[in-house]
């Protein structure tokens, strides 16, 4: 029935639950792209948009849920944002013939094409992002060879997404002899890290990267400073790097540098446009404030890679309601250019996307952004991943995961 | 089961210099004696006197820190309750402690349950022989049932049942076990003359048809004097009398420190 | 027989102190326990309650000290007056300030305090230290052997100590009311008398009015100055204590006596049952 | 006066120890299987069939499991995702190790690794009770949850273990490519064989014996139960269960889960499924299962259902609230839980139309 | 075989020493970090014991685990900081805060407790888990779902650290004002508690009542006084605690999870003891803080997470009671 009349798409958000301070921005920002192009241009190329939060609070059973009640409705494509209910998801898809679009998170391996067909993770992955921040290590330190004996250690959240990054910085601590050193933190006790930063001052690691999320992120700069770890040599995943991860320690953040593969800000066209037709207009929840927000950003650009597909899908398909296996197409040959960007209102934003049938991530470049203790300043420029570490990782990945779960192999023409 | 008549055999039952204190109180101080064969115990004293802990010493609940018992010629000085049961002595006790929330029929079941064989896997099937092994338990169970005459009650679940019923309960889990060694503590406390008429009736004819010695703790002296065939008189922990009841009745500690004022009225009755 | 107490201390004309009024109590909201109650305690009496295991006995106090609730019973209809005053639906806590006091069948004595602090915790509506004191002592007096035994913690006293201690907590209160639930449970012959003799004499000196439910009919009555006999659920008989202690049922069934005298309990040969009044 | 047992006289002790011994219930309980085996699985949608009932099936697995334990045998269990978990992870790893292995087989395995698990948590209940051995309980959940989110070798180093595919009798029954009924099939099975055996246990000496610990464990031994060894049966059975229903949950439900899934949340939740609907009660773990299975969906579809404009944050809140309010509504209705209350609801009709 | 048995055997050798002698070697080489350690462990401990005290309170009242200890202590956390966003001097936020928790205490009375008088514990402690889900919706409602930093300076709570001993130990040790504050603070709060308990007779009544309420309510205790009365003190408690918390990290729903951490505070000190969530916080912060630090080596990340419940088990196997706990009554 909802299907008829547009196109489908469910967003699992949280609002709720322990990680609700993430994931409100990240919803807002998807809502209200989407709201703006059903308001201002009447959906995609005259075909209206149906949007509809499902509620999950970061739980995976509660996401399944969500996952099988909208698949009836026609779902066109799956933005999990949890990497538990990501990998919960995945396997369905070949059956149910809805793509996942998990943007810059869930399986990493997923990315290979030919055994994940309906999973997509661009821009970038976890493993991409990881051998970039290695990279800039690199050209801190002055080469990849004076990374020998030095100490690089990882505080992640003790969950599959916070393990993700750690077998390429294994691998990478292989090849260029730096030592490498994980700091697990649990989600249930993610606000109490005495003991995590007592190891980090303990070891004293040269470099620090942070894979954290919701309430982790600030207790973890807290912790970075009671223990006077030096800011600047602290780097956090693109998860890590939300205004109010840092905003809370203020000036005492100074330094503390995040990973990042959009623009921080609202000096782009396309916010005036959600301020004109969205901003205040039900079913927009969002204040005005939280405009340019890191994770509202992350949303918008997500909503963007989302209707680009579609527009790519009607390309082809025509100009009416999509369904997943077309949504499909329209993701994997997605090709969003520098000219599409500005047209978009969002030059510069991002750079340009696009994936193939075998790579679905696209192994897009990243930068740093700085906390200049009021707010986040673009300090790198964009790096390019190492694609010939994390391609064969994911390859090999991949392939295993194919054994055990007897997936088909793709042939890739 | 034999249906002897009544014939005091042997001891069965001998205690030796048994002394229990749970750090400064001394519950029992030297006791020492014995119970025969089939006979009939009676156990009284002033509250406090050390009746309970000493069947509970009796069952194994509690460890006297001196003494000996000797349970048909096996010495021993410490056991679990369970190995207690398991050689054959059985109990009531002077609080209830009846399973709340079984029913009559399962509470009397639980005390067959040394004499049931199968495990559990036979019983997760309940099939075949476990099931014909139940279906003979219950047929024993329904004779105490029968017996005791709580026919009427035999699904309620026995937290609700009025506190009368629910000794009687108690006594038919003790007699299910088909014990040599009955111990009751108060089995008719809070009872009114007519019950009080049944219980004695029940514990007369346990007695006298399967032999079943019995010690028993009452404060009815009208009940000690009637059913007992000897009498055993504790204070503050120790044996101030033991005989035959007549004799114990005109025995002056045991009107000192027990019966008090009222035993001429009780002699009177 | 329905009618009110006649004793040289009561005129006749004194309205009850507690009356219960044709009450129903059911519990869980299906099993109907009393069927229509009806009974009058007069200021200064001593009213025994008699019947046997499960009339309903115990329902009926805690009908009026209102502890029902706390065990998914309700009162459905009637009503239950205290000093003139409807009480059924007051609080415990109330009725005790009013001073109504009961002491629970089963002894439930707080197994973690000791025999003092139980003590003590009676006294829990009364102000003043000095008098408090004295009660104790008064308390102690009453029951030596609780004295011997104040600082052992009640659930390691024995049956007959923690009943002592169940009564002696009440006594702490100083009620004008005391509805005593099988008081002579698991006493010792002679404290069952002392026992009685102390009610007397709370009754006589202090004019302690005494609602009292027992199983131990022959003290019971001659202690007793009006007598109910319940049975399953119904008052069946009622009437002044040494009216009921010469009726032959009640001597046959509650006192065990026949015509030919006190049977002995080895004599009893055949189960007998007992002839209902309520068939 | 339609339901009694009026005119239904037995006329054995056999007859008399049946499940189900009013001609009644009888009639009820074939009526069900009739709905559970063929209406449900023909007219259910995917959505009803997997998120409700294989969801109802194995948490009614593993609610019986835990009120073996607790509802029978008193002992405070908070280890049951723990043991859950157990039975995911081996069911996943011998699924891996040994694709031969017929995947019934495996599930059963799978149990009895719990159950050895189970056992060695147990032992410590012989000394510790009530809400101290609650606790101590925990001390399983936390060290299980950690240990195989710190030891790569349960999980094959990735992220996730899988319910691998599988089929019987030439049906895929496990994976994602099996049909819901299918899977629904295997659930139902399951737990109707289990059910059974439970309520056999419970209604024989096994269960007697439990029953008599929970309900006083020193007059139970006096009467000759080894509390030890009762209680560690009691145990072991618990996590054969629960071990059972973490495996149909990954196989049948998850495909895909995190080992962290089976956190001190769902001990939690099963708890609470016990609760609300019986403790000592094995009807009344289909009903609590049924209950905090069914109201939070039936909650969160509400708003929609009655085209309630409201956000689904608000509404989420509200099921929230809605949710607590229901258990505490319950309690005070029947502290002793769905179970109960049905049974007095057939006490009252047994009456009707009297009364009482 | 025999190659097979040599490794299992090494490896034993390696754990064990991993467990036994490496942390000495560990200590020698920086001592000033088994200080830090130590001081981290206290002021972790002190946090946990924040949490188990309104447990306590209530436990001993009713003999009802509050599950919704956790919530409450959010609860009353977010209180005081969105009445402080709002413009209000914060020693009147505390004053709100307290008529809040107040308000909810005779509300849960009311509508929770009264009604399930006499149930069996396991019932009110669902109860209780109920409460917690409707306090989590409800406060999501009104203070929205979002984690809000505690306006440290407004409550004029110091934040900033403190270095000592550097001298002696080589490095300094650092000791931070937070905990500082959140020590003193509890310290005095368990000492008015202690006093308030021994004190009046409300201390005796709530033993009695913890034991059997009806018998309680049969001598003229009134339960439902005194059961406002406990929950307020530990709504007040919960403030304290939430403050505290929230100013280590964030005040939000998260910090209500971190309340399971009190459970092994509670059942090694023992359910109904004031002194006992103490003593026992302290033995379970240190204890597990110098676990998880010092056996990183052989065990890994983590350890923490269970160690406290380990510790916990390890005394109850001696002491069934807990350490301070009332004697469990066993008699027939
Ligand atoms: N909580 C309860 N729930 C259900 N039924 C109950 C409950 N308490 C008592 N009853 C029932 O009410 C009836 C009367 O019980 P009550 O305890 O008042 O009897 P009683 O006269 O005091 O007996 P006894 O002399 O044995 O103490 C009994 O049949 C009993 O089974
Ligand atoms: N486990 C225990 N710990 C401490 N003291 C105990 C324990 N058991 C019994 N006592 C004490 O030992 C004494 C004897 O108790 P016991 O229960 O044997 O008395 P009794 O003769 O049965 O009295 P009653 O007639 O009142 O039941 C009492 O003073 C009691 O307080
Ligand atoms: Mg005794
Ligand atoms: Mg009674």
């Amino acid at each position: 029935q909802a299907a008829q009349d547009g196109i489908y798409i469910p967003l699992l958000t949280y609002r709720t639950g322990p990680f609700a301070d993430s994931g409100t921005p990240i919803a807002n920002g998807l809502n209200d792209y989407f709201q703006l192009l059903n308001t201002r241009d009447g959906g995609i190329n005259g075909v209206k948009l149906i949007v509809e939060e499902c509620e999950t609070g970061y739980k995976t059973d509660v996401g399944v849920e969500c996952y099988e009640r909208t698949k009836t409705k026609g779902a066109v494509v799956y933005n999990p944002y949890s990497t538990g209910i990501t990998n919960a998801i995945i396997p369905k898809t070949p059956d149910d013939k809805i793509p996942v679009l998990s943007m810059g998170y869930g399986l990493t391996p997923a990315a290979d094409g030919r055994v994940f067909p309906w999973v997509f993770n661009m821009p970038t992955t976890y493993w991409s992002q990881a051998s970039v921040f290695v990279k800039y290590v690199a050209q801190q330190e002055g080469g990849f060879d004076k990374l020998k004996g030095k100490k690089i250690g990882l505080i992640h959240l003790d969950h599959p997404y916070g393990k993700e990054p750690i077998p390429t910085l294994q691998k990478l601590a292989g090849m260029y002899g730096f030592e490498f050193v994980t700091y697990p933190v649990p989600p249930k006790t993610m606000q109490d890290q005495r003991s995590t930063w007592e190891k980090i001052d303990d070891d004293a690691p040269d470099w620090l990267f942070m894979w954290g999320w919701g309430a982790m992120n600030p207790t973890a700069i807290k912790g970075a400073i009671d223990v006077d770890y030096p800011m600047d040599h602290f780097i956090g995943v693109w998860w890590s790097g939300n205004e109010s991860d840092v905003r809370d320690s203020g000036k005492k953040a100074e330094g503390y540098l995040a990973g990042e593969f959009h623009g921080v800000g609202d000096d782009w066209p396309l916010f005036d446009e959600i301020r004109k037709y969205v901003i205040g207009k039900s079913p927009s929840q969002t204040p005005e404030s939280m405009l340019g927000e890191t994770l509202y950003n992350r949303g918008i650009m997500n909503a963007v890679i989302v209707a680009e597909a579609i527009r790519t899908a009607m390309g082809k398909f025509g100009n009416k309601v999509i369904n997943g296996e077309e949504m499909r197409w329209g993701l994997e040959n997605i090709n969003l250019t520098a000219a599409r960007l500005k047209e978009l209102g969002l030059e510069g934003f991002t750079i340009p996307i696009r994936v193939s049938c075998e790579d679905h991530e696209g192994n897009h470049p990243v930068y740093l952004k700085r906390w200049d203790g009021s707010k986040w300043v673009k300090h790198s420029d964009w790096i390019s991943p190492m694609r010939n570490v994390v391609r064969p990782l994911i390859e090999a990945e991949a392939k295993k995961l194919a054994e055990e779960r007897h997936l088909p192999i793709r042939e890739c023409k | 089961m034999t249906t002897s008549t009544r014939r005091i055999g042997d001891t069965l039952l001998k205690l030796e210099d048994i002394s229990l204190s749970f750090g400064g109180v001394k519950a029992l101080t030297n006791i020492s004696f014995e119970i025969k064969e089939h006979e009939i115990l009676a156990i009284i004293g002033p509250n406090g006197a050390g009746k309970s802990s000493m069947l509970n010493v009796i069952n194994g609940f509690y460890h006297p820190q001196e003494g000996r018992i000797t349970f048909r010629g096996q010495v021993r000085r410490q056991m679990r309750p369970y190995d207690a049961a398991r050689q054959g002595i059985a109990r009531t006790f002077q609080n209830i402690a009846l399973f709340k929330g079984m029913s009559t029929l399962d509470n009397i079941m639980t005390g067959r349950l040394l004499k049931m064989k199968r495990n559990f896997l036979w019983q997760a099937l309940y099939w075949g022989p476990a099931l014909k092994e139940e279906l003979e338990h219950r047929k024993v169970v329904e004779r105490v049932i029968d017996f005791l005459e709580i026919q009427a009650i035999r699904k309620t679940p026995v937290g609700r049942l009025p506190y009368g019923l629910q000794k009687r309960v108690e006594l038919g889990r003790a007699l299910a076990a088909e014990p040599d060694l009955l111990l009751l503590d108060e089995p008719m406390a809070g009872m009114n003359v007519e019950e009080k008429e049944d219980m004695c009736r029940f514990i007369l004819d346990v007695n006298d048809e399967f032999g079943t010695t019995i010690a028993l703790i009452e404060h009815d002296m009208s009940v000690v004097m009637d059913i007992s065939d000897r009498v055993v008189v504790l204070d503050y922990g120790r044996k101030i009398a033991d005989g035959p009841p007549e004799e114990v009745r005109r025995n002056k500690d045991v009107i000192d420190a027990y019966l008090g004022v009222s035993h001429e009225e009780m002699a009177a009755e | 027989m329905q009618g009110h107490v006649q004793t040289a201390e009561v005129p006749a004309a004194a309205r009850p102190l507690l009356s219960v009024n044709n009450i129903e109590v059911i519990y869980d909201h299906v099993i109907l326990v009393l069927k229509g109650v009806s009974l009058h305690v007069p200021k200064g009496g001593i009213v025994a309650l008699l019947g046997a295991n499960g009339a309903g006995k115990t329902t009926t106090l805690k009908a009026i000290s209102n502890l029902l609730r706390t065990e998914r019973g309700d009162i459905t209809k009637g009503s239950i007056e205290f000093a003139g005053e409807p009480i059924d639906h007051m609080n415990t806590n109330e009725l005790v300030r009013r001073g109504i006091i009961q002491v629970m069948e089963g002894r439930h004595c707080f197994e973690h305090l000791t025999i003092e602090e139980n003590l003590l915790t009676g006294a829990y509506t009364r102000r003043g230290g000095a008098e408090v004191r004295r009660d104790l002592e008064m308390v102690y007096a009453y029951f030596p052997r609780l004295k011997e035994r104040r600082t052992s913690l009640a659930g390691y006293t024995s049956g007959g100590e923690q009943q002592m201690c169940a009564i002696g907590r009440a006594l702490m209160s100083r009620p004008r009311m005391m509805l005593l639930d099988e008081p002579s449970m698991g006493l010792a012959p002679q404290l069952v008398e002392e026992i009685f003799e102390i009610v007397h004499r709370l009754n006589q000196d202090e004019g302690v009015s005494i609602l009292l439910a027992e199983q131990n009919t022959n003290v019971a009555l001659r202690y007793a100055t009006y007598g109910y006999i319940l049975e399953n659920g119904r008052v069946v008989m009622d009437g002044d204590a040494a009216a009921l202690r010469n009726n032959e049922d009640v001597k046959e069934f509650y006192l065990g006596v026949s015509a030919s005298g006190r049977r002995s309990y080895r004599d009893v040969k055949h189960y007998k049952r007992r002839k209902r009044w309520l068939a | 006066m339609i339901y009694r047992e009026a005119g239904q006289f037995k006329t054995s002790y056999a007859a008399d120890q049946a499940i189900f011994p009013i001609l009644q219930d009888r009639i009820a309980v074939a009526i069900m299987m009739v709905v559970a085996l063929v209406v449900i699985p023909m007219f259910g949608s995917d959505y009803f069939l997997e998120i409700i009932m294989i969801n109802v099936l194995f948490f009614s697995l593993a609610a019986i499991g835990l009120n073996l334990l607790t509802g029978y045998t008193g002992q405070i269990s908070l280890g049951t995702g723990g043991f859950m978990a157990v039975g995911a992870v081996s069911s996943y790893k011998m699924a891996i190790l040994f694709p031969d292995l017929n995947i019934i087989l495996i599930f059963l395995l799978s149990g009895l690794f719990a159950a050895a698990v189970g056992i060695l948590f147990g032992l410590p209940s012989l000394r510790i009770k009530g809400f101290y051995l609650a606790v101590a309980t925990l001390a399983a959940q936390f060290f299980l949850d950690w240990l195989f989110l710190r030891v790569d070798w349960f999980t094959n180093a990735s992220t996730a273990i899988e319910g691998v595919p599988r089929s019987l009798f030439g049906v895929t029954i496990t994976g994602p490519a099996a049909t819901p009924v299918a899977k629904y099939y295997v659930a139902l099975g399951f737990v109707l064989v289990f059910a059974l055996i439970a309520k056999n246990l419970v209604r024989s000496q096994v269960g007697r014996a439990w029953m008599a610990i929970r309900d006083m464990d020193i007059a139970a031994e006096i009467i000759g139960i080894r509390p030890l060894r009762t209680k560690l049966l009691a145990f072991a059975i618990s996590s054969f269960y629960c071990g059972i229903a973490g495996s149909l949950m990954l196989f049948l439900f998850y495909d895909s889960a995190e080992p962290d899934l089976f956190d001190i949340n769902l001990s939690f939740k099963v708890l609470f499924m016990i609760i609300i609907g019986g403790l000592g009660s094995i009807l009344g773990s289909f009903l609590g299962a049924a209950f905090i299975v069914t109201i939070p969906v039936i909650l969160t579809n509400a708003p929609d259902l009655l085209g309630l404009p409201i956000s689904s944050e608000l509404a989420k809140h509200l099921e929230f609230m809605i949710f607590g309010a229901l258990i505490i509504f319950f309690l005070i209705v029947e502290p002793h839980g769905l179970a109960r209350l049905w049974q007095i609801a057939k006490e009252k009709l047994r009456q009707w139309p009297f009364p009482y | 075989m025999e190659a097979v048995g040599l490794d299992v055997l090494t490896w034993m050798v390696d754990f064990l020493s991993g467990l036994f002698v490496d942390p000495f070697f560990a200590v020698a080489r920086r001592p000033d970090k088994l200080v830090q350690i130590l001081i981290q462990g206290v002021s972790a401990g002190v946090m946990y014991s924040l949490i188990a005290l309104g447990f306590v309170l209530i436990f001993k009242a009713s003999g009802v685990f509050n599950f919704a200890q956790g919530i409450m202590v959010v609860f009353a956390g977010l209180s005081v900081v969105v009445l402080i966003e709002a413009g209000v001097p914060a020693i009147l936020a505390i004053a709100g805060a307290v008529v809040v928790m107040i308000v909810m205490a005779f509300a849960i009375e009311r509508l929770v407790l009264r009604p399930l008088v006499n149930q069996d514990g396991i019932i009110l402690f669902m109860a209780t888990i109920g409460l917690a889900f409707f306090l989590e919706g409800f406060g999501q409602i009104i203070f929205g779902a979002d984690p809000k930093p505690v306006p440290v300076d407004a409550l004029m709570i110091p934040d900033g650290k403190i270095k000592v001993l550097g001298g002696l130990l080589g490095k300094p040790v650092r000791i931070y004002e937070l905990d500082l504050t959140a020590a003193g603070f509890g310290a005095l709060m368990v000492a008015a508690i202690i006093v308030f308990l021994n004190r009046t007779k409300i201390g005796r009544a709530l033993r009695a009542v913890a034991d059997d309420n009806q018998a309680a309510l049969s001598v003229g205790i009134p339960l439902r006084t005194i059961w406002v009365l406990v929950w307020s003190l530990a709504g007040i408690v919960a403030i304290f605690a939430g403050v505290m918390w929230g100013a280590q990290s964030q005040a939000g729903f998260s910090l209500a999870v971190l309340a399971l951490k009190a459970l092994p505070v509670l059942i090694l000190g023992g359910f109904t003891s004031v002194p006992g969530a103490i003593i026992g916080g302290t033995i379970i912060g240190v204890g597990e803080k110098l676990g998880e630090f010092y056996w990183r080596g052989v065990m890994g990340d983590g350890v923490e997470q269970w160690l406290g419940y380990v510790i916990a088990l390890i005394v109850l196997l001696v002491r069934p009671q807990g350490l301070f706990g009332e004697k469990i009554i066993e008699r027939i």
